[in-house]
């Protein structure tokens, strides 16, 4: 009984907290809405027992996301009203219940999954937390570290294209421009 | 003897390439002497030939060489001179080499000289293929290649619109008759196997009626063409516009009468299938009367006598037709001569008319040009068949023949076209040599040809007048080739009460024609009520024939090309293709908006296309789920 | 309490990671040798990256020998799946890159290159393609992906001008969408069978025999979703032209080629096996995704102005070409598949070598964009030896034999034909002659138009060094003479795709 | 080197024109020539050396090229190539030698040896790809002599004529590669080689749809009504050299493989279709003809007679007896020439007035004599005057289609009049009447380039004309082979029926051979 | 009420499509990176949920890497935004349309 309504309560309160970043004109209402949308979206993943999941969902999104957003508005200045142009509401409308109803449709159907056989199962009396260490550093070593090398790219792309040295455009420079910026600044901006 | 025979064949060659060469270059008068010589040494040939089959009879066969040969196809260059076409080979290189000599005379201020006397001497290399060959393809190489070279010489003055259009027409219409001459060929190859006539006729007995119909159908529909029979009789008088030598030599003696050569050489053929001998009969004699009627009023002397050519050639084929090839033949022969010689006199009087041709714009030209005025005389007598001459002889028997084999609506054709020749020729003569000078009202001073023309022209006035006597022992030659059919009228005094009175028919329509023409006094103006009569109209203007050909066939086929190159190729094929292209392309520059350089529209793109996934994913879905529903029901709707 | 784990070293076969660490080394090298010392020439991280990518060769050269002794490898924890596919498909990646690299060798200046990070990231992109590329678990084909595409982002956008920039964010914005694709069919077939390996699914849902075909197929729709954004087949190619207009013209041509192929093996791991089960509605799908993708783009193509972005549109309608041999799923169909691609590399990327090679900074006024037609017009007088190398190159990208493209088409329409396909053979061959058209619109720009006044030719080759020239002679080479190579790499693919049992 | 003469032959002109690259302008010609000269050399060698009561192929060269996919390097020439071999070299030696006022002549003399390369090796090809390479291949010179030295339409023209008969081979390719597929089902082998199809007996209904997809590629190479409209505007457009190598030789490429390929490959199918085809042929020959007529270009006129004559062979073709495929193999040859030289023609008085229409010339007959004469000789020619080495070929090929229906073939005989009349009027617009235009008063007469590119022609159109053997033969007994090969293919009753059997003469010669032995 | 594992599937489905609703919607490049954030937290709700109900862990190391790819995405992404608002002084989608066609 609780868990059903607490599914239906934070159901309810993350529909509606989406509902708001995508609907709103306050950029910061979006904001703060995704952000409790996300820490609802962590209640879920407590209530189904991986709470491995649920604090990172805290830390990462709410955490470090989110910060990044708050970052990245304050720089463009969308506190104000955002101004949308809308072009056909329709379109996104009905495609967008359209999606939803098939697939609604689809899952409302029982999933008849005979077959399915755990291949991590999830041991009784064992931390989520552990339970995760394990697969994560067996299994899923490779990915693990792979997503390290993602994070790794993400951070130099996030330095470069955010650097100074993206300011002036090589590309678009003649030689002489170049040489000349070359002289003024003579740093290893223009390597 | 095979070494005169390819001299007679090839000298013409010679001939022809040896003035070739100097085309370009300015007229030579040894360019006419040579080719005269070299067609003379034809002749002579010929007549070593002719001396040859007169004496023993043996026909000469020779195979130069192969020129076709595949599959089961074999087509040799295979040449064969017997009784016909020695008969033929003599009137060709005689009137020939006649011709030749008169043009050196008659083209001797044309600059185009050179290029005259190799056309014409192409022209008797063809002919001389044409009737010596010994296979229908090498007689269809010979029968293109007079149609060639009556172009080339039709259109000799090409200066002129009318010539080249002549000429052209010429050629076309020829060649309309030739397909029917080439279908012939291909029926005789794929029922006899062979294109040798002997082999041929030799098939020939084992094939059934329908076949051998078709082949003389075919075959006779080639011969239309060439001899200029209804309906493709037009080109003849067009011709016209040649050189008068050329119309003396081609239009008169030789070329037009290869069609009945063509029938009198498949006579095996013709034999076995009279009806369409009889076809051919009733066609001669209508086209004799048709022509003839034609010739009344022209006022055009070149015309005049071809249509006269045209109504001779009726006459043989009447014969042919009948049976009677010997006679068709000999009829040919004498046609040759007075027909030639006609013309040739009719190519002085132009020489001295300055090209004049209306004969009524002439007359009294008997005092200036006395040897010519005998010439026409009696090549005119000839032509119309009066006891001694050469016509006579010939036209007789072709009546006779009609007569014997009981067509008397032939022999009363006919008969009433001797008369009509023989009116048409002497008003001819009459308006030309008699009465009043009329020439000198256009200022114009006539001449006398050159003599050594008139000299030329001698052999053939004598041929003319004595041919007849050679009857006997031309018959003799021919019959062992061509079948023996004597016409002997069983009651002398029918005889003598049809050529009498033949005679005495003829004589009063020269007599009739004298009288209304001899002294005839001024130039018509087209103002008079016998001008004006439907009938004269309907003459004068060919029956309208070639007013209909030309609004009905060849307006509409140049219409039709016009519409089909730009509207049918243009506006449809071409279009079509373009228009597949256009579409392609149009589509692409249509829908290229869907790339709107929007990032939103793109998103939308991408949620679209997973959307329109969905929806068909759940579609088969549901139908995959309740597939026996579905069955259930659309069975029970009757539609499985 | 969990038992203890223990895992033997040589059951983890950890050499079949050695093709894909190896860049990931290299590409730290250069980081830290940046970091030592900055502002070295270009040229020094070009050849660390081909040196580099010579090693990622020997070592892929080393697991085909392995392959081909002891067939399929699995290799840490069963993760790694070394089969034909992903050697191949590695092969193409990496000699792609070879030959993409050399191109950072401009005579002009452009931005990126003056990066050493640009270098890094590319590795670690190359990296990324080949984990996606040697695996069959959806988590890690995953990771592969975001780690190559996250770092394809910024290469593109580090050209640095407007275009690149507006290129790159279209890009990636459709990219986390497609994402989002992925991620959602990899949760359906999850919620299927409780597997994110594809070999486990399949075998799982043909236990079940395939009783939940709703759900099957929402699965593959999301999936196919996210791989036709991939793939850029039609409606989900809409980035294509605009990113390859935006980006530089090498990388746009290194594009249409590598993160192309990776996805490609992908996808027919992932939708090989359901065809193969007869799930009509994916033959279907494909079909029309097929003949939509090869028409559309054809007559898209036909309209462009811009030669680089008529050739972006050519990419995506040879995209939908070889999406066919997916839906016919054959060997000789899968052969084709590789084998087209081996040969499209070589015209493609020298074809696009040559836009590069031609790359103003600034447009002259009768010139509208980067490379639009006009600016070819009259080539063969002033520039005959290109105009003839550029020629050729868009001949045997319409198919023309003998060059290499013609075989590749030969032999996936062959395959069409093998496989039952008659239609779309047909479809396929007529839309080589529509490409033909556009292709063919340069060569009449360069052969048979007049030279704009002024041009002297030396725009076609102010870009030229001896890197550029010697990419594009190999390039071309290896287009005259396919004819010659053709026997020896379809017996190896052949080999290849027969034993890892596609 | 006898051994390899077709390889030698294919090449040789290829490795010429690169090294062409490194000739001067001056030079250029000169090179040109001898390289033709000696291409045209090699052929002759390669006829005489040719033995012609053969009927298989000779001088066979085979390399594996992709064996693991059945394509090979297969060489060979017959009778049915042969002389389209040497015709291809021929043209190209006298192409080149008279070529005038031609800017950039290096380019364009290096395009023709290239062009050279792709003729020969479409003749000399014995595997569908190497076929189908060449074949494609010569699109691309030809391509760039319209584009580049065309007229004002040249590029909407030369575009036209790649992508038309590029879109129609590739429907063909797809053919090629069914029937390669269908010979890996029979055989467990993939083999593109035409030699290894021969053995192939395919059923009817596939034999009607391969036949289908190769009609295609080839109708539209032909060109066949209604895939013709490519032709008029590539003529129009093309330079003379471009016109003379397009009519001469790139056309009959279509009626060549037709015979190389359809015909054996599927005899049924060639006999049921064989009266859609011959109704085909017949509107080629009659409506083209008039189209012809309705012409006011010159060329246009030239370019639609040889879609008229191109009727011809195809019903030849069709007629499935030795006489006909013989005699469209034949006319084929007397095409090449005929319409090569009226296209050398027409492009002598373009190059003096630098115009084609008819209106603005009249009487040149009095200025220009000789070329009167020679236009004249071709004239004749293509109206199929016997004793020229059109006739021969025209007549063989209605002959045979004779034997296959009646009717038909008295509506393709029209031919010889339709062809006259356009032929005729064209004739005397250009050449009779008098000199109007003041421009043409003075026009030089065919000068020594252009004569000796002229008189040769001239000279082959009444020596095969009169003397058709040395030609006809080859081609007779290589034919046989194939119509041989048909007879013993054929599986529908209709195509036994269509299809002569020639076996018995076979077996008579045979016997004969063996008694000789013995 | 038994919440079963369909609940969660529909729930996680209704967020994905708002999430594809924002991302049809916004124009702001900034609030769209939020709409994909919701698509990939909504498929993070579906791994954890089948995890549970399948007693298996696969899922959740699925949506554990789904947020560290969402993460590194956003990084790319500011830093692409904030060189385009370097440039620009907007992050408006509609601004985007130099290329076309």
């Amino acid at each position: 009984m609780f868990e059903a309504v607490a599914f239906y309560l934070f159901a309810f309160l993350t529909i509606a907290m989406f509902y708001i970043v995508v609907t709103t004109k306050q950029a910061l209402y979006a904001l703060t809405a995704l952000a409790a949308g996300m820490i609802f979206i962590s209640a879920f993943f407590f209530i189904l027992g991986a709470d491995f999941l649920g604090a990172i969902q805290i830390i990462v999104y709410t955490g470090a996301v989110m910060a990044l957003y708050a970052f990245g508005m304050m720089f463009f200045d969308t506190t104000r009203d955002v101004k949308e142009k809308q072009g056909n509401k329709f379109i996104i409308v009905g495609l967008s219940t359209l999606a939803a109803i098939l697939v609604v449709v689809i899952f409302a159907a029982p999933m008849v999954s005979e077959n399915v056989v755990a291949l991590y199962p999830i041991v009784e009396g064992v931390g989520n937390t552990q339970e995760v260490g394990v697969v994560l550093f067996t299994k899923y070593l490779i990915p693990f570290e792979l997503a390290a090398v993602m994070l790794l790219v993400a951070m130099i792309a996030g330095i470069v294209l955010a650097g100074k040295k993206m300011d002036l455009s090589l590309t678009l420079m003649n030689s002489e421009e170049i040489e000349e910026a070359k002289k003024q600044k003579n740093k290893k901006v223009l390597s | 003897m095979e070494k005169f025979l390819y001299i007679a064949l090839f000298a013409p060659l010679v001939s022809s390439l040896f003035a070739a060469l100097f085309t370009t270059t300015k007229k030579k008068t040894f360019v006419g002497i040579i080719a005269s010589l070299l067609i003379f040494t034809a002749f002579a040939s010929s007549s070593v030939l002719l001396a040859h089959i007169l004496n023993n009879g043996a026909p000469i066969h020779v195979e130069m060489m192969t020129w076709m040969a595949t599959g089961d196809l074999y087509i040799p260059f295979g040449f064969v001179v017997d009784q016909v076409s020695v008969t033929m080979m003599m009137v060709v290189t005689l009137v020939s080499t006649i011709v030749h000599i008169y043009s050196i005379g008659y083209m001797d201020h044309d600059k185009s000289f050179n290029r005259f006397f190799a056309w014409l001497s192409a022209f008797v290399f063809s002919m001389m293929i044409l009737v010596m060959s010994d296979n229908y393809a090498g007689l269809f190489i010979g029968w293109e290649g007079v149609g060639l070279c009556s172009w080339g010489l039709i259109g000799f003055w090409f200066h002129k619109e009318s010539a080249t259009w002549a000429a052209n027409e010429a050629f076309i219409m020829n060649r309309i008759a030739d397909l029917g001459m080439l279908i012939g060929i291909f029926l005789v190859y794929w029922n006899t196997g062979t294109l040798q006539y002997d082999g041929a006729f030799e098939a020939f007995k084992t094939l059934d009626t329908a076949t051998l119909t078709w082949i003389g159908i075919f075959l006779f529909i080639g011969a239309m063409g060439k001899s200029a029979q209804f309906p493709l009789h037009t080109w003849l008088a067009d011709a016209m516009e040649g050189p008068t030598p050329v119309s003396a030599l081609i239009h008169a003696a030789t070329m037009v009468t290869a069609g009945v050569y063509l029938v009198i050489r498949s006579n095996e053929l013709y034999d076995l299938i009279p009806h369409v001998g009889l076809f051919i009969a009733s066609l001669g004699a209508f086209v004799a009367l048709f022509a003839a009627s034609m010739a009344l009023v022209n006022r055009d002397m070149k015309r005049i006598i071809a249509y006269s050519t045209l109504s001779q050639l009726g006459y043989m084929f009447a014969a042919a037709g009948l049976g009677a090839y010997w006679v068709a033949l000999f009829h040919l022969m004498a046609h040759a001569f007075f027909k030639a010689l006609l013309f040739l006199g009719a190519g002085n009087v132009m020489h001295a008319m300055h090209d004049e041709l209306d004969p009524f714009k002439m007359g009294g030209l008997k005092k200036v040009m006395k040897g010519t005025f005998i010439m026409m005389t009696l090549a005119s007598v000839a032509l119309a068949g009066i006891f001694p001459l050469a016509g006579f002889f010939s036209k007789d028997a072709i009546l006779e023949a009609a007569f014997v084999e009981h067509h008397y609506i032939i022999y009363s054709v006919l008969l009433f076209t001797a008369g009509l020749t023989a009116f048409y020729s002497f008003r001819l003569v009459a308006l030309i040599f008699h009465g009043e000078e009329r020439y000198k009202l256009f200022g114009i001073h006539p001449h006398e040809a050159y003599k050594f023309m008139l000299v030329a022209m001698s052999p053939l006035l004598i041929l003319a007048i004595i041919a007849g006597a050679m009857k006997g022992t031309y018959y003799e030659m021919v019959i062992s080739v061509l079948p023996e059919t004597e016409y002997h009228i069983h009651s002398h005094l029918v005889y003598w009460v049809m050529t009498i009175g033949t005679q005495l028919f003829v004589i009063g329509a020269v007599v009739y024609a004298y009288k209304k023409y001899a002294d005839w006094k001024s130039v018509p103006d087209g103002s008079s009520d016998v001008e004006q009569s439907f009938m004269y109209k309907l003459l004068y203007n060919q029956y309208y024939i070639p007013y209909a050909y030309e609004e009905y066939i060849v307006k509409p086929y140049r219409e039709i090309s016009e519409i089909f190159w730009t509207k049918v190729d243009m506006k449809v094929v071409d279009a079509t293709v373009d228009g597949i292209a256009g579409i392609i392309y149009g589509t692409g520059e249509k829908t290229r908006d869907m790339q709107s350089g929007n990032l939103s529209t793109m998103l939308k793109w991408m949620v679209a296309g997973t959307v329109a996934l969905l929806s068909l994913a759940v579609v088969f879905g549901l139908a995959a789920r309740n597939s026996d529903e579905i069955v259930a029901i659309l069975s029970a709707l009757g539609v499985m | 309490m969990l038992a203890p784990i223990n895992v033997s070293l040589e059951s983890l076969n950890l050499m079949t990671l050695a093709p894909m660490l190896i860049p990931v080394v290299g590409a730290l090298l250069i980081l830290v040798v940046d970091l030592f010392k900055g502002g070295l020439h270009k040229s020094l991280y070009v050849v660390i990256s081909l040196l580099f990518l010579f090693m990622d060769f020997v070592a892929l050269v080393d697991s085909s020998e392995i392959f081909s002794q002891s067939g399929i490898t699995l290799g840490v924890f069963n993760l790694m799946l070394i089969d034909g596919l992903a050697i191949l498909s590695q092969f193409i990646i990496v000699i792609a890159s070879m030959l993409f690299i050399p191109l950072a060798m401009t005579h002009k200046r452009f931005h990126e290159f003056s990066y050493p990070e640009f270098f890094a990231l590319f590795l670690f992109m190359i990296a990324g393609f080949q984990f996606m590329v040697a695996t069959d678990n959806l988590i890690l084909v995953f990771v592969g992906l975001e780690t190559s595409s996250l770092a394809l982002y910024t290469l593109i956008a580090m050209h640095n001008r407007d275009k690149s920039f507006e290129a790159a964010v279209k890009y990636f914005t459709m990219g986390a969408l497609a994402a989002g694709f992925y991620s959602f069919g990899s949760m359906v077939f999850y919620a299927l069978t409780g597997s994110v390996e594809i070999h486990q699914i399949a075998a799982i849902l043909g236990a079940n025999g395939y009783a939940d075909i709703g759900y099957v197929l929402v699965a593959i729709t999301f999936l196919l979703a996210s791989f036709a954004f991939k793939l850029s087949i039609v409606p989900f190619h809409t980035w294509a032209p605009d990113v390859y207009e935006g980006a530089s013209a090498s990388m746009a041509g290194y594009m249409s080629i590598v993160p192309k192929i990776a996805a490609f093996v992908v996808a027919m791991r992932l939708f090989e096996f359901l065809i193969h089960s007869g799930v009509v509605w994916l033959e279907v799908i494909l079909y029309a995704f097929v003949v939509i993708t090869m028409t559309a783009a054809n007559m898209w193509a036909l309209v462009q102005t811009d030669v680089k972005r008529m050739l972006a549109y050519s990419s995506i309608s040879h995209a939908g070409f070889v999406m066919a041999a997916i839906l016919i799923g054959t060997t000789q169909a899968n052969t084709a598949l590789f084998f087209y691609w081996v040969l499209f590399s070589f015209t493609n990327l020298g074809s696009f070598s040559m836009l590069w090679m031609s790359r103003q900074k600034h447009l002259p006024d009768h010139q509208s964009s980067d490379h639009s037609y006009d600016k070819f017009a009259g080539m063969i007088k002033t520039a005959p030896v290109a105009a003839l190398i550029m020629g050729l190159f868009m001949l045997s990208l319409a198919g023309l034999p003998p060059f290499a493209l013609f075989w590749g088409k030969l032999y996936m329409i062959s395959s069409a034909v093998t496989g039952g396909y008659t239609v779309l053979a047909l479809i396929m061959a007529l839309n080589s002659a529509i490409a033909g058209y556009y292709y063919l619109k340069l060569v009449v720009y360069m052969f048979m138009k007049e030279p704009v006044m002024g041009n002297d030719g030396q725009v076609y080759v102010s870009n030229a060094t001896l890197a550029l020239k010697t990419i594009i002679g190999i390039a071309a080479i290896g287009t005259i003479f396919a004819f010659v190579a053709i026997n020896p790499i379809l017996e190896f693919i052949t080999a290849f795709v027969y034993n890892s049992g596609y | 080197m006898l051994d390899h003469i077709l390889s030698i032959l294919i090449f040789f002109p290829a490795l010429a024109a690169i090294f062409g690259f490194m000739i001067q302008k001056d030079a250029i010609r000169a090179y040109g020539v001898s390289v033709a000269a000696i291409e045209f050399g090699l052929s002759l060698w390669l006829w005489f050396a040719f033995d012609g009561n053969v009927s298989g192929m000779q001088f066979m060269e085979n390399l594996p090229l992709v064996p693991s996919f059945g394509i090979n390097y297969i060489l060979g020439v017959d009778g049915i190539s042969l002389f389209i071999i040497v015709l291809a070299a021929f043209f190209t030696m006298i192409g080149i030698a008279s070529l005038t006022d031609t800017p950039n002549e290096k380019n364009m003399i290096i395009t023709l040896l290239f062009l050279q390369m792709t003729m020969v090796g479409v003749f000399a090809a014995l595997d569908a790809i190497v076929f189908y390479v060449f074949w494609e291949l010569s699109l691309v010179p030809m391509l760039y002599i319209i584009g580049a030295w065309g007229g004002p339409l040249r590029i909407y023209a030369s575009v036209k004529f790649f992508l038309y008969t590029f879109a129609g081979s590739l429907v063909m390719l797809v053919g090629m590669l069914f029937m390669a597929y269908f010979y890996y089902q029979a055989t467990g082998v993939w083999s593109f080689a035409i030699l290894d199809w021969y053995r192939l007996i395919l059923p009817e209904n596939l034999q009607l749809w391969l036949f289908a997809a190769f009609f295609v590629g080839f109708a539209i190479k032909v060109p066949m009504f209604p895939f013709h409209t490519w032709l008029p505007y590539a003529h129009g457009q093309a330079p003379t050299i471009g016109s003379v190598i397009l009519a001469a030789i790139l056309l009959k490429m279509g009626t060549y493989a037709f015979i190389r390929f359809s015909l054996p490959l599927f005899p049924d199918a060639s006999a049921f279709f064989m009266v859609p085809i011959a109704i085909i042929a017949i509107i080629m020959i009659i409506y083209t003809a008039m189209v012809a007529y309705a012409q006011k270009d010159v060329k246009q006129v030239v370019a639609y007679s040889s879609i008229s004559h191109m009727g011809v062979i195809i019903l030849g073709t069709f007629a499935l007896n030795v006489e006909g495929i013989s005699g469209s193999i034949f006319l084929m040859i007397a095409h090449g020439v005929v319409s090569g030289a009226l296209f050398l023609l027409v492009g002598v008085i373009y190059d003096r007035r630098h115009t084609k229409m008819m209106d603005q010339f009249g009487g040149i007959a009095h200025v220009m004599p000789r070329y009167a004469t020679i236009f004249g000789i071709m004239l004749m020619a293509s109206v199929g005057m016997p004793l020229t080495i059109n006739f021969v070929g025209e007549f063989l090929s209605l002959l045979g289609f004779y034997q296959q229906s009646h009717i038909l073939t008295l509506l393709a005989g029209t031919a010889i009049i339709v062809g006259a009349i356009y032929m005729l009027a064209a004739y005397k617009k250009l050449f009779f009447g008098e000199v109007t235009k003041e421009e043409n008063k003075n026009l030089k007469d065919v000068n020594k380039r252009e004569l000796l590119a002229l008189i040769p022609l001239s000279i082959i159109t009444i020596w095969l004309g009169i003397y058709p053997k040395p030609v006809l033969e080859p081609i007779n007994n290589s034919v046989e082979a194939v119509v041989q090969l048909m007879h013993n293919k054929a599986t529908s009753d209709l195509a036994k029926e269509r299809i002569p059997n020639l076996v018995e003469e076979v077996v008579v010669i045979t016997k004969t051979s063996v008694q000789e032995v013995h | 009420m038994e919440i079963g594992l369909n609940h969660y599937l529909v729930l996680s489905t209704i967020l994905f499509a708002i999430g594809l609703v924002g991302v049809m919607k916004r124009k702001n490049l900034l609030l769209l990176f939020f709409a994909t954030e919701i698509l990939l937290n909504s498929v993070n709700i579906a791994f954890a949920a089948i995890s549970h109900y399948y007693g298996d862990l696969t899922g959740q190391m699925f949506a554990f890497f789904v947020i560290a790819i969402a993460a590194s995405e956003v990084a790319v992404g500011l830093g692409l935004l904030i060189v385009w608002f370097k440039r620009h002084g907007n992050i408006d989608l509609d601004s985007m349309t130099s290329m076309r066609g």
